[in-house]
């Protein structure tokens, strides 16, 4: 089944109300190593956005994405606004022209979309930040995306939940949680937490769920 | 958590048209953006720059005017403003002379200001960034974030603002900013926490018996947590970190900034500027220079941070140069 | 309570070392009672002197300087000075004009000026006193103590310096002083409590959603503690019993002064402003000068208070005179 | 029994550690309906008393409480530092010269003081002052003053408190507590215990205790 471009827009209305539902926690997790203001990053950014593409048209996924970027960029703010800016704006590059795409394009998208943040941030695993749930996640999918695909997303979702984990006992050494030093572990981060929630919304949308 | 506004999400906005209409003859909002413009701006000269998240006040907005900035950039409270902020703020203020990105060290404000730096060079307009990484409580790595940029640059921006007005050069301009953030060091400490008016509750607690040392601006917890101790305690276990860091020695001249954050008594601020004075002064460095008051906040966080600027005369001059804005005002 | 002190009873002196520390080019401390003098004094004008308890600062230390205080005598926290404290420093600053005390009405403050005042004008000095009662939140009658002086104290000193300054003589100081105390009128609001750190814990306790109108400076319970409104809602309700006390009418220049206690981020204060501005738009009345900031404090007490002077082309002309003190300076 | 210069040292000392011990009991009344300090206030005064007229000569109970009147009006500050200076100057220029009085003539002193807090706060009985206490106690002991000494000090003790105790219901006319009008019922006057406390303390003394 390929990724249409009203599965795209599934996907957004969905990352919206996982972003909304998860607003004191990712905001709480912020508290523990951050700024405390995550989740309004987050719920401001994908608010914005649904307001941006309801009503809108779309001729492709490239545009719609390119759109995402937009807000994002120039709404979040902190660091999270620029990274997830730059990862959607890759993504809407990539998918550009296009109205649907198979998965394996897909999975090529969005690692374009975790290059631009790794250009940008210079983050690696390990570092504690989304990239660490990223690139356990699109590796699984890469490798899967010629397979059956509710496999593939299964297995790409349980990748980026592990990555997410993975943050807790670590030190951070990239972003605000990095002026903490060792007093940083022990706690999950919340931008690799927010990124584990699109990434489960991208899956549903692309399985088919409304 | 209660505080005195009306909406959390107008917040910024509504305290910024306060700003505007106490302080027109000073500044003025941009039309479109979230920013803070000199009111007579554009001015023939390098225009020098900051932004970052909103909660520290009177840092960005109220350094504005004659001497010091000639825009600044509120995000929303403790997140860095977007790139578009930076832009339109620049091309509405820049005079020919190029801008010049004065940038507090935080992995959003260096993004988004790099992201803005890139666009203004893109329309053609010459564009130099520094950014300041003043706080000695953060160890500093290559392979980290790096360094907080805290109070030093309240100290910055008067500085390198009076070099701007006085008609030097954006590469100039760019140099003493180096050079100012290669001197001054400083570190924070908290009494309480603040409260983020969209989070509605405290970032951290604090028992009755224990502060925080070496906190940042944005309600971050800091290194480590203490036990309660006296005002001279803690104002030489932080004097000490910060006379070691660069290091300061006996016979330099300094500026000494006692800084609070928000929700301490100025009472209890000269009583740790009383502290300081007698630690620098024991160690034979000497004050020539002083900024004690709120001026880099965290809300209504309670505590103190303390800034120490090795001076020169270069420096000297550039801080006692006039300065005209509706947080700092001297010589006008 | 936290608070950044070494020993309470020391508390007072230790901070008055430390402004005196920063500000020694504007103020010099009383070699024998606690006495904020003005460093080139005695100059030859009228010496305006105010005092009253601390944990109000910058209210009264950071007022004294070119044209506004020539001595200010702070009492422990929260209680007003002993006659000796304002005996000496009238002495040390006087130029043989005349002494004008400024003094808040509270039942101590005004006992212990009066027998100042006495001791004073028994040595053959010629001394006025005026009693500023600005505070619409007290009911005033002739059986009570009357109404508290509050946030208008420091538009008076600094309008009432200015004419010292200008060499007006004590008659005509003390009637433009008490024009302004007529023309005044003030009231506040708290979100918490204040400590005193002699008592080691707040002076009263607050629920989450609850605050307290018409509070004094003290600490002192307001009139009504009522459940948390919007910064508009709080800022309506103040200013609606302030306009309608004197009464302001449509017409009517005033100056606006959003006060805060200490405690309130200065974002907060600004947003207040805002709405006030809204307010007095509505009512047509014309703000035609503004101050905004913390003036007159209860050490980290969370609230505000708002203060509406009416002008007329003298008060503006010495509100626009310069000022150079602690911490209120311009055109100098 | 007269009372002499002996006994007006013991009396001092009593209130100075009367004053200590409820030190936090009077701040406590003052939060309530003033300004939290009147415990600390009263503390103070009576610290430096002590310091001053340890070791101090005095030669008469006049010189013993004009050095208390100093110390209070140069020490305590607030309202109850100017009144309770007045009223021990009023009374030491009563005992001018006298190293013991009888008891009459000390009701007389004290009355004096009394008229000297009138004379500077202007209150009057029912205003919730110190006048409230001090108006019963001494018209109790000037009525007393010729019969059994035991009898007129307790007497006078037990209209103190009732004085001091008919302060709660009153709304204050006088003093920070009248600024919080009707609000301020319900509360215990914090100068008119002070001054039933230090009535207490002379009492003692007088009748000998040590
Ligand atoms: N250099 C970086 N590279 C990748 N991700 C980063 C980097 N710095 C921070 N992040 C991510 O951003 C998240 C914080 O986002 P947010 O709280 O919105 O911004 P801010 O830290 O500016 O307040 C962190 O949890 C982390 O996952
Ligand atoms: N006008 C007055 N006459 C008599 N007693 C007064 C008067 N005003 C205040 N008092 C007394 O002073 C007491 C308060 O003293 P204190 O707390 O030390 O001073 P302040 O009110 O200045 O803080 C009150 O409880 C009251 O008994
Ligand atoms: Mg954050
Ligand atoms: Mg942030
Ligand atoms: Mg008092
Ligand atoms: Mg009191």
């Amino acid at each position: 089944m390929p990724f249409t471009l009203e599965m795209g827009r599934i996907a957004l209305a969905k990352m919206d109300q996982a972003v909304e539902s998860h607003r004191e926690y990712l905001t709480e997790l912020d508290s523990a190593i951050g700024d405390a203001d995550h989740g309004i990053n987050m719920s401001r950014g994908f608010r914005k956005t649904m307001e941006k593409i309801q009503g809108a048209e779309h001729p492709d996924l490239g545009a719609l994405f390119r759109d995402v970027a937009m807000v994002m960029m120039g709404s979040v703010g902190g660091a999270s606004g620029p990274l997830y800016g730059t990862f959607f704006m890759k993504v809407s590059q990539k998918l550009a022209g296009k109205d649907q795409v198979e998965l394996p394009q897909l999975a090529e998208a969005l690692q374009e979309g975790l290059n631009g943040i790794v250009a940008l941030g210079k983050a690696q695993v390990g570092d504690k930040t989304m990239v660490d749930t990223l690139v356990p996640a699109l590796s699984t999918l890469a490798a899967e995306a010629e397979g059956d695909e509710r496999s593939a997303w299964d297995k790409t979702v349980a990748a980026a939940e592990q990555g997410m984990t993975s943050t807790i006992p670590l030190v951070a050494r990239k972003g605000r949680a990095s002026y903490l030093g060792e007093r940083s572990a022990g706690h999950q981060d919340p931008g690799a937490t927010s990124t584990y929630l699109l990434l489960n919304c991208l899956r549903a949308a692309a399985l088919g769920e409304s | 958590m209660k505080k005195l506004i009306n909406k959390v999400d107008d917040v910024v906005v509504e305290s910024l048209a306060g700003m505007q209409a106490a302080h027109g003859d000073l500044v003025r909002l941009h039309p479109s953006v979230k920013g803070v413009l000199r009111a007579d701006a554009p001015n023939p000269k390098v225009a020098v720059i900051s932004g970052g998240g909103s909660g520290h006040e009177p840092l960005h907005g109220g350094f504005v005017g004659f001497g010091m900035l000639d825009a600044a950039c509120p995000g929303e409270v403790f997140t860095s403003p977007t790139p578009d902020q930076m832009l339109e703020a620049a091309k509405a203020v820049q005079g020919g002379k190029g801008v010049l990105f004065i940038v507090k060290n935080y992995t959003g404000d260096v993004m988004n200001f790099q992201m803005a730096a890139d666009m203004l060079a893109a329309e053609g307009i010459p564009v130099a960034q520094v950014v300041v990484n003043d706080d000695v409580a953060v160890q500093d790595s290559l392979y980290t974030a790096g360094r907080r940029g805290v109070g030093g640059t309240v100290l910055i921006e008067k500085i390198v603002g009076a070099l701007a007005e006085l008609g030097a050069p954006l590469e100039e301009v760019k140099q003493v900013c180096e050079k100012c953030n290669a001197q001054v060091r400083s570190m924070g400490m908290a009494l309480t926490s603040c409260a983020v008016p969209a989070a509605g509750k405290p970032t951290f607690e604090l028992g009755e018996d224990e502060f925080e040392l070496g906190i940042g601006i944005h309600g971050e917890p800091g290194r480590q947590r203490l036990k309660m101790k006296t005002a001279r305690e803690i104002v030489e276990s932080m004097a000490e970190v910060i006379v070691n860091d660069l290091p300061f020695q006996k016979g330099d001249e300094v500026l000494a900034f006692v800084n609070g954050m928000g929700g301490t008594p100025l009472m209890e601020l000269y009583l740790v500027y009383n502290d300081l004075v007698r630690f620098l002064n024991g160690k034979g460095i000497q004050v020539a220079r002083n900024l004690v008051g709120n001026y880099i906040t965290s809300l209504e966080m309670q505590g103190c941070s303390i800034t120490l600027l090795k001076l020169d005369s270069q420096l000297k001059a550039l801080w006692d140069y006039p300065v005209h804005t509706p947080a700092l005002r001297w010589g006008k």
